[in-house]
C-alpha cells in the first residue's frame, strides 16, 4: 500500500456491512464511480445485528486500526428491528473497548441505506482520516497472551 | 475431511477490473496461497466459457472450494453458484470476492487497488475452508398475489395476473380505484380520452372473479417472506353496506351536508357527506365521510340518506374491519402525489386567484369536471391568455432534484386543449428544456408550435398581480427571462397553470418500512437494480410498478405493471420456492437456557423448550439476521453461512498483510 | 426580558427615528435593551465587495463583544445589519476557512468569538419571544380601521431570516393584525427591493423600484407603509418627490418605521417616537387612530 | 476573439481569476447552472444591465472574463438576494456578484469612472476612519467626486432630512476603530502569505 499520508501511516480498517442496506450502498458507490480511500476491507453479514464485541476484538487483534459497522437506517431494517439491537449494543461495546484502553473513535457505527452510495463513500473517507489522525493501534503485537485475545477461526464440525 | 482444494478465478470484467487492478500480479500471488490449488484469470467470468472453466476444474481437478473475484455477489453470485452446482459442487462452497464495486471502481490509484483486491480476495480464501455444504430451504408458495394501489398500474397488474387464473387481492385506500388517470381528460400525445381507455379496465377489475377488490382499505401490517406473506388489511368503515348498496346515488341528493370540497375534483367542485367520488367509480358504492356526516359527528340530523335508500344499505354502526390475507407475492403500485406548489410562495398558489395546479386544470378541462369542461377563470370568464409554467418543484435543488418526466408533455397537451376550446386565447409555455422523449412526443411538440403556442425558453421567476401598465391591470403577470432573447418579459395572463412535478407519496417512507424495502434518495421506492431489475425490490417476492418507483407516463406505467405481474407470476406459478439456508441453529448440548435470545429475536423464531430447558430455533420462522448469535454470551446459537469461524477467518485473511 | 441591542450606523443619522422609536416601544413592552458596547459598522454590503473575509471579521468583532457582554440574544433592527451579522454566523459554521480566518483576525485584536451568539431581528423577538397574544393584550390604542402595508424589504427574511418565508413573509402582517390594524396581506411588493444604495449610484433604477412599491401600496388603498429597515424607509419616504417627478405620479404616502406605528398602539406619544422627524407628514395617520 | 485574453500575463490573471471564483464558498455550483434564467427574471435591475446574471455565468463558463468584469452587471446588484434564494442549482449569485466585484478591484479591472466602485471605496474609508459609517460624510464625498448634479436633485429631500435632525454633521468615533485596521491588515497579510 502506498504511503501518501502525512505521517506515512496507512490505517487498516475492517467494515462490517449489512447485506441489505450498507453493502448495497457500497455497491452503489461503486456503480456511481465515487472514489474513496482503499483502506477498508468490507465484510458482509445479513444484518448489522449479527456483529458483536468478539468480531470487533478479533479485527483489532488481527491488526485493524479501526472498525466500522454499517447497517440500515432505524426503521428500515430488513429484519424488523435487528439494527435497533445493534444500536442498543453499541454503547456497551464501546464502553468495554474503552476499558481495554481503546481510544474513542476507533470503532464507529453508521446507518447507510442502499440508496446512499455518496454517504458510504463519505463515511469511509472520513473514517480513514479519523483513524489516520489517531495513528496506528498496534494491538496485533500486544496480543501475546491468547487468553484475552479474540478467538481464532477453528475448524469444527457443526450440525447442518 | 478431504483436503481443501481451492480454485481462484479472477475476472477482468473487460477493463472494469483489469483497468485498475494488476490481475496477473494478484493471480500469481493467489496461486501461492495455502489451500489454493488453481488460480486463473479470465476476461468475463460470467460468460459461458468463464463458467465452463469453473465446471471443468471441479470435475477434472478435484476442486472442492471456489472463489470468484469479480463483481458484487448481488450481481452474479447466483450465476456462479448455479455453475458450481451443475458440476456437482455444493453451491455454498463458492464465495465471491467483490473486487469491482468495492475496489476497482472506487479506488484512484492502481497500486492501491491491486493491494485492496488482494485483501478482499484473501478474506474469502481464508473463509472457504470453514464453509459448510448447505441446501436451500424449500418452502411452499401461496399462489395468491396482493396488489397495493388501484391506479392504472395496480389495475393493469391485477388484470394480467387474474388472466392467468391466480387469485388477486387489489387494495385501494380511496373509495374507488382509478387513481390519477381517472381525473385526466385527455392523454398525450394521442389525445385519447382517459376515461374511454381506463373505465373498461376499471370495470373489468371490478368484475373479474379472480380479483377481490378491497377499496377504501389500507395495508397495516406485513409479515412473512417470499411465497408466504401474511398481510393485515384494514377495511375502513364506509357506513354503507356494500353488498346491498346498488350505487343508485339517490342518497347523494338528499344529504344536508353538501359543500364538502371534492377530493376527486381537487377541491374545485363540491360533494355531499355521503358520496360517490365520480360517476364511473368502481366499486360503484356510496361512502359516508365520517368527518363531515352530522350523525357520525354526534350532531342532530334527520338522516334523509337512510329514508332515501331503498335497499336500506346505510349502517351508522359499521366499524373498521381487520382482514388477514395470505399471499405469495406483493406488487406495490401506490403512485405519486403532485408536488405542492404552495411551498414556494413566489408563484402565488393559494394566494392569487387563477393560479392553479396541473391537476386542477385536468379537472377544469374535463367534461365531467366542476366546469363541465369549460375552460374558465374563477369569475366564469374564459381566459384571453394562459401561461403554463414548467418545472415547478422539479429540477430544483431547493425542492426536488429529479425531472418529473411527464410535465413537458402534459403541458403541451394543456396548450392543445386550450387552443381547441378557445382558439383566440394566447398560450405561453415557459420551459427550461422541452423534454419530448417518447413515441410520437416530438411530433406532438411540433404540432403545438404549429398551432401557434408561444414557446418561451425561461423558467418563470414569479407570478404577481401588481400591474405596472394599463394592459396588466386586473390580470396576473408572469415575470420571466426569455433566455433566447436575453430580456426579461412580463407576460400578462388570466390563468397561470403550474406544471407541478411528481413527488413521492407523503407516506412512501412509512409504507416502504411496513413492507420492508427502502426508498431511494429522491423518496421514491428503491428498485433492486436500476436497469436489470427495475420492478423488483431488495425483498424477494415484493415488486413495484408505476410512479411509486419514479415519475413515468402512462405507457411506461402500463409496461412496468405488466413486468411486475410477470415477476410475481414467475414466483407464484411454482409450488415451492427455495430460500437462503443462512438461518440460525442452537446446539442443545451447549445452551444454558438463559432466555436472552428468545426475547431479542425480531421474528419470534426462538422458543424456549420447557422440557429440555433450552432455546430452540423455529426453522420455518427464522429469517437469518443473526441477532441471537450476537446476543448470546457464549455464542451458542450459530448462523449457517455466517458462522463466527467464517467471519473470524475473513478478518484474518483481510488483515494478513 | 433583556436583549443586547445593535442599532447600526443608520440609527445615528437618517434612521435616527428607528432607534428612538425602538427604544420607546420596547420600553412600553417592558423589554430591556442593552446597547452593545463600542459596536462598529456591520460592514453592510460594501464590505463583501472588498474581501469577503474582511466583512465577516469586522461583523464578528460585534459578535465577539456581544458574547463577552452578556448571555442575551443580540437584537438587530436594520435588515442589512441583521443579514450581515447572521450570515457571519452561518458562514463560520459552514466553512472552516471562514472560521479560521475570522478567529485569526479577531485574535490580532485580542478578541475571541465562538460563532454561537444568536442574532435576532427585532420582529422575530416581538412575534416569537413576546408572542402575538401577549402583544394584543398590551395594546392601549388599537389601530382599528388603519390600512397598513407592511414593507419588509429584501434582507428581512432573505437569505438569512428563517423565522419567515423568504418570498412572501407574514410576521409583520400578523404583528399589526394583533395590534388591530387592517393589514394589506397580499401587498405584492412586501419583500421587493427598494434599490438600496443604488439610489445614489444609479438613481433611475432605484426610483423605478420605489415607484413599484408605492404604486402597489397606493392601489391597495394603504393609509401608511411601515418599514423594518432604515434604507427602505429612507428610499420609499425620502424619494417620493423624485418618484413623482420621474413617473408623473402624485404619491403622498406616509411611511413610518414599524416601531413608530406600533409605539402609538402601546401608548407612546408621537414625540417619544420621533414621528415629527418624518418627511411625509404622518399627522393623518396619528389622527386616524382611535383614542 | 478580442474578448479573450491573449498575452501570457493576461492568461495567467485569467486563470487565477477563474480559480478564485470557483474556489469561493459554493463557487463550484456555477458549473451546474442550467441557464434557466430564474436569476435574471428575478433581478429588479437586470433590465439596466449589459448582461443579466445568467449571461454573466454563461460568459464566465465560456472563459470570457473581459465581458464579465467590464459589464456594469456586478455594480448594479442591490443585494436583494432574490436570485440566490430561487436558484434551482443553489448558486449563491449575490455572493458571486460580490466575489466578481472583489476580483475586479483586486486585478484592477473595474471601470475607472464607475460610481458604484467609488461608493464602495468611500463607504469602507468611512468605516475605517470612524468605526461606523458616517452617512453624511459618505454622501458628501460621493457627490463631490462622482455626481455634481446629485446635490441639486437631492436638495429638497436633503434639506428636510437636515432640518429633521436626520443628517448629523459630525461623526461619532468608536473607541476600537484601530481594531478594524488591524483586522484588515491581518487578513491582508494572510492573503499575501497564501499567495
Amino acid at each position: 500500500m502506498s504511503t501518501n499520508g502525512s505521517n506515512g501511516f496507512e490505517p487498516r480498517l475492517i467494515g462490517f456491512l449489512c447485506r441489505w442496506c450498507s453493502y448495497n450502498g457500497a455497491d452503489l458507490a461503486g456503480t456511481s464511480r465515487l472514489k474513496y480511500p482503499p483502506n477498508m476491507v468490507p465484510i458482509k453479514t445479513n444484518c448489522s445485528g449479527r456483529i458483536d464485541a468478539t468480531h470487533i476484538l478479533k479485527a483489532l487483534k488481527e491488526g485493524a486500526d479501526g472498525v466500522l459497522i454499517a447497517g440500515c437506517h432505524p426503521g428500515d431494517c430488513h429484519y424488523i428491528n435487528g439494527n435497533y439491537r445493534t444500536a442498543g449494543r453499541f454503547p456497551l461495546t464501546q464502553k468495554l473497548l474503552e476499558q481495554l484502553g481503546l481510544e474513542h473513535g476507533r470503532v464507529r457505527l453508521e446507518w447507510v441505506s442502499a440508496a446512499e452510495g455518496d454517504k458510504f463513500a463519505r463515511v469511509v473517507t472520513e473514517f480513514t482520516e479519523q483513524i489516520r489522525a489517531l495513528g496506528p493501534l498496534g494491538w496485533s503485537a500486544q496480543f501475546v497472551d491468547e487468553s484475552v485475545a479474540a478467538p481464532a477461526a477453528e475448524k469444527e464440525a457443526v450440525p447442518a | 475431511m478431504a483436503e481443501d482444494r481451492i480454485a481462484v478465478y479472477f475476472c477482468h470484467c473487460g477493463s472494469n477490473i483489469a483497468g485498475k487492478v494488476d490481475v496477473d500480479k494478484v493471480v500469481a500471488w493467489a496461486a501461492e496461497q495455502p489451500n489454493v490449488a488453481i488460480a486463473r484469470e479470465y476476461k468475463y467470468m460470467c460468460s459461458d466459457p468463464g463458467q465452463d472453466l469453473i465446471k471443468e476444474d471441479i470435475q477434472q481437478h478435484g476442486i472442492n472450494r471456489v472463489v470468484v473475484a469479480a463483481c458484487s455477489p448481488t450481481m452474479h453470485e447466483p450465476t456462479f453458484r448455479k455453475a458450481a452446482a451443475a458440476a456437482g459442487l455444493n453451491p455454498y462452497l463458492l464465495q465471491m470476492a467483490n473486487v469491482r464495486e468495492h475496489c476497482s471502481w472506487v479506488t484512484v490509484d492502481k497500486g492501491e487497488a491491486t493491494e485492496k483486491a488482494k485483501r478482499i480476495l484473501n478474506a474469502q480464501i481464508h473463509r472457504l475452508p470453514f464453509n459448510e455444504a448447505l441446501d436451500p430451504i424449500e418452502v411452499p408458495v401461496n399462489p395468491a398475489v396482493l396488489v397495493v394501489g388501484g391506479g392504472i398500474a395496480g389495475i393493469e397488474a391485477a388484470l394480467k395476473l387474474a388472466a392467468t387464473g391466480k387469485k388477486v387481492y387489489l387494495v385501494e385506500k380511496n373509495p374507488s380505484i382509478g387513481g390519477h388517470m381517472a381525473m385526466f381528460d385527455k392523454t398525450f400525445p394521442t389525445l385519447d380520452c382517459a376515461a374511454c381507455i381506463l373505465t373498461p379496465k376499471m370495470s373489468a377489475a371490478g368484475k373479474d372473479p379472480n380479483i377481490e377488490l378491497m377499496a377504501y382499505s389500507e395495508v397495516v401490517e406485513v409479515d412473512g417472506y417470499v411465497g408466504n406473506f401474511k398481510v393485515k388489511v384494514k377495511k375502513k368503515a364506509r357506513f354503507v353496506n356494500t353488498d346491498t348498496c346498488t350505487g343508485c346515488a339517490a342518497c347523494l341528493e338528499t344529504c344536508v351536508v353538501r359543500k364538502v370540497p371534492s377530493e376527486f375534483d381537487q377541491g374545485l367542485g363540491k360533494r355531499s357527506a355521503i358520496y360517490i367520488p365520480f360517476p364511473q367509480a368502481v366499486p360503484l358504492r356510496a361512502t359516508i365521510d365520517a368527518e363531515k356526516c352530522l350523525t357520525l359527528k354526534g350532531k342532530k340530523c334527520k338522516q334523509p340518506c337512510v329514508t332515501s335508500c331503498g335497499p336500506g344499505a346505510i349502517d351508522f354502526e359499521q366499524k373498521d374491519e381487520l382482514v388477514e390475507l395470505e399471499v405469495g407475492a406483493i406488487i406495490m403500485a401506490t403512485g405519486f402525489e403532485l408536488w405542492d406548489p404552495g411551498q414556494d410562495a413566489r408563484y402565488g398558489y393559494g394566494r392569487l386567484d387563477n393560479v392553479i395546479t396541473s391537476l386542477e386544470f385536468e379537472r377544469i378541462s374535463n367534461a365531467s369536471g366542476p366546469t363541465n369542461g369549460e375552460i374558465v377563470c374563477k369569475n366564469g370568464e374564459p381566459p384571453k391568455s394562459v401561461a403554463i409554467l414548467h418545472c415547478i418543484g422539479s429540477r430544483d435543488l431547493n425542492y426536488q432534484e429529479h425531472c418529473s418526466r411527464v410535465c413537458c408533455m402534459y403541458s403541451l397537451k394543456f396548450s392543445h386543449l386550450i387552443k381547441e376550446h378557445l382558439p383566440d386565447t394566447e398560450v405561453y409555455e415557459l420551459y427550461i428544456d422541452m423534454r419530448c422523449f417518447g413515441k410520437g412526443y416530438e411530433e406532438f411538440y411540433r404540432r403545438l408550435m404549429d398551432e401557434g403556442v408561444h414557446m418561451v425558453r425561461g423558467r418563470a421567476a414569479e407570478v404577481t398581480d401588481l400591474a405596472m401598465s394599463p394592459e396588466e391591470e386586473g390580470r396576473l403577470i408572469v415575470k420571466t427571462e426569455d433566455t433566447l432573447l436575453g430580456i426579461v418579459r412580463r407576460i400578462p395572463a388570466d390563468m397561470v397553470i403550474l406544471s407541478s412535478g411528481l413527488a413521492p407519496a407523503k407516506d412512501a417512507k412509512a409504507v416502504s418500512q411496513t413492507f420492508g424495502f427502502g426508498c431511494s434518495g429522491d423518496g421514491f421506492f428503491l428498485e433492486r437494480h436500476p436497469k436489470l431489475e427495475p420492478v423488483s425490490t431488495i425483498t424477494d417476492g415484493i415488486f413495484i410498478a408505476g410512479c411509486c418507483q419514479y415519475p413515468k407516463d402512462i405507457p411506461d406505467t402500463v409496461a412496468q405493471a405488466g413486468a411486475a405481474a410477470a415477476g410475481a407470476l414467475a414466483l407464484v406459478d411454482n409450488p415451492t420456492v427455495k430460500v437462503e439456508p443462512t438461518i440460525s441453529y442452537i446446539d442443545p448440548e451447549k445452551c444454558a437456557g438463559c432466555h436472552i435470545c428468545v426475547g431479542l429475536c425480531p421474528h419470534v423464531a426462538i422458543r424456549y423448550n420447557e422440557e429440555l430447558k433450552v432455546a430452540e430455533v423455529i426453522t420455518a420462522a427464522c429469517k437469518g439476521c443473526g441477532v441471537c448469535v450476537a446476543a448470546c454470551g457464549s455464542n451458542v446459537p450459530q448462523q449457517h453461512g455466517y458462522l463466527d469461524n467464517q467471519i473470524f477467518a475473513e478478518i484474518e485473511g483481510a488483515m494478513a498483510f | 426580558m433583556r436583549y443586547l441591542y445593535y442599532p447600526g450606523c443608520s440609527a445615528e443619522a437618517t434612521g435616527k427615528a428607528y432607534d428612538i422609536s425602538t427604544r420607546a416601544l420596547m420600553g412600553k413592552l417592558g423589554v430591556e435593551l442593552v446597547e452593545l458596547d463600542d459596536w462598529n459598522c456591520c460592514g453592510a454590503t460594501s464590505y463583501f465587495s472588498v474581501r469577503e473575509l474582511d466583512s465577516f471579521a469586522i461583523a464578528a468583532r460585534n459578535l465577539a463583544i456581544a458574547e463577552k457582554q452578556g448571555d442575551e440574544d443580540l437584537c438587530v433592527i436594520c435588515n442589512a445589519c441583521y443579514t450581515t451579522l447572521a450570515k457571519t454566523n452561518r458562514y463560520m459554521a459552514e466553512s472552516a476557512e471562514v472560521r479560521e480566518a475570522v478567529s485569526g483576525a479577531l485574535g490580532a485584536v485580542d478578541r475571541t468569538y465562538s460563532g454561537n451568539k444568536p442574532v435576532r431581528h427585532i420582529m422575530d423577538v416581538l412575534v416569537n419571544d413576546i408572542g402575538l397574544e401577549a402583544l394584543g393584550e398590551k395594546v392601549t390604542r388599537r389601530l382599528t380601521g388603519l390600512k397598513v402595508a407592511c414593507y419588509y424589504g429584501c434582507q428581512y427574511s432573505r437569505p438569512m431570516g428563517d423565522f419567515d418565508d423568504p418570498e412572501f413573509p407574514v410576521t409583520m402582517d400578523k404583528f399589526f393584525q394583533a395590534l388591530g390594524a387592517e393589514v394589506i396581506t397580499d401587498f405584492a411588493g412586501k419583500a421587493k427591493c427598494c434599490g438600496g444604495m443604488m439610489m445614489l449610484t444609479k438613481e433611475e433604477g432605484a426610483l423605478r423600484m420605489c415607484h413599484e412599491l408605492l404604486k402597489g401600496a397606493h392601489d391597495a388603498g394603504a393609509d401608511v407603509i411601515v418599514c423594518a429597515c432604515p434604507l427602505c424607509e429612507m428610499n420609499v419616504e425620502g424619494y417620493q418627490p423624485r418618484v413623482n417627478k420621474t413617473f408623473g405620479t402624485n404619491f403622498d404616502m406616509p411611511v413610518m418605521y414599524f416601531t413608530q406605528l406600533a409605539g402609538l398602539a402601546f401608548g407612546a406619544d408621537p414625540k417619544q417616537l420621533a414621528i415629527d422627524k418624518q418627511i411625509v407628514s404622518c399627522d393623518r395617520v396619528v389622527a386616524a387612530i382611535p383614542a | 476573439m478580442t474578448e479573450l485574453a491573449t498575452t501570457l500575463e493576461a492568461l495567467a490573471v485569467h486563470k487565477q481569476f477563474c480559480e478564485d471564483v470557483l474556489n469561493m464558498p459554493g463557487g463550484e455550483k456555477i458549473k451546474i447552472c442550467q441557464q434557466c434564467g430564474t436569476c435574471t427574471g428575478s433581478c429588479p435591475t437586470s433590465y439596466l444591465m449589459d448582461w443579466g446574471p445568467r449571461e454573466i455565468i454563461a460568459a464566465f463558463r465560456a472563459g470570457m472574463i473581459d465581458r464579465v468584469v467590464k459589464s456594469n452587471t456586478i455594480w448594479l446588484c442591490t443585494s436583494c438576494y432574490s436570485c440566490t434564494v430561487r436558484c434551482p442549482a443553489g448558486i449563491k449569485i449575490t455572493d458571486l456578484m460580490y466575489e466578481l466585484k472583489r476580483l475586479a478591484i483586486k486585478y484592477d479591472l473595474a471601470p475607472k469612472d464607475g460610481k458604484a466602485p467609488a461608493m464602495t471605496k468611500y463607504f469602507i474609508d468611512s468605516v475605517h476612519k470612524h468605526g461606523r459609517n458616517h452617512e453624511v460624510e459618505l454622501m458628501a464625498k460621493f457627490m463631490l467626486t462622482k455626481d455634481w448634479g446629485l446635490p441639486f436633485k437631492f436638495a429638497g429631500t436633503g434639506l428636510k432630512l437636515f432640518t429633521a435632525g436626520r443628517l448629523p454633521l459630525f461623526a461619532k468615533n468608536i473607541r476600537g476603530r484601530d481594531e478594524l485596521d488591524k483586522i484588515s491588515a491581518y487578513l491582508e497579510a494572510q492573503e499575501a502569505k497564501a499567495q
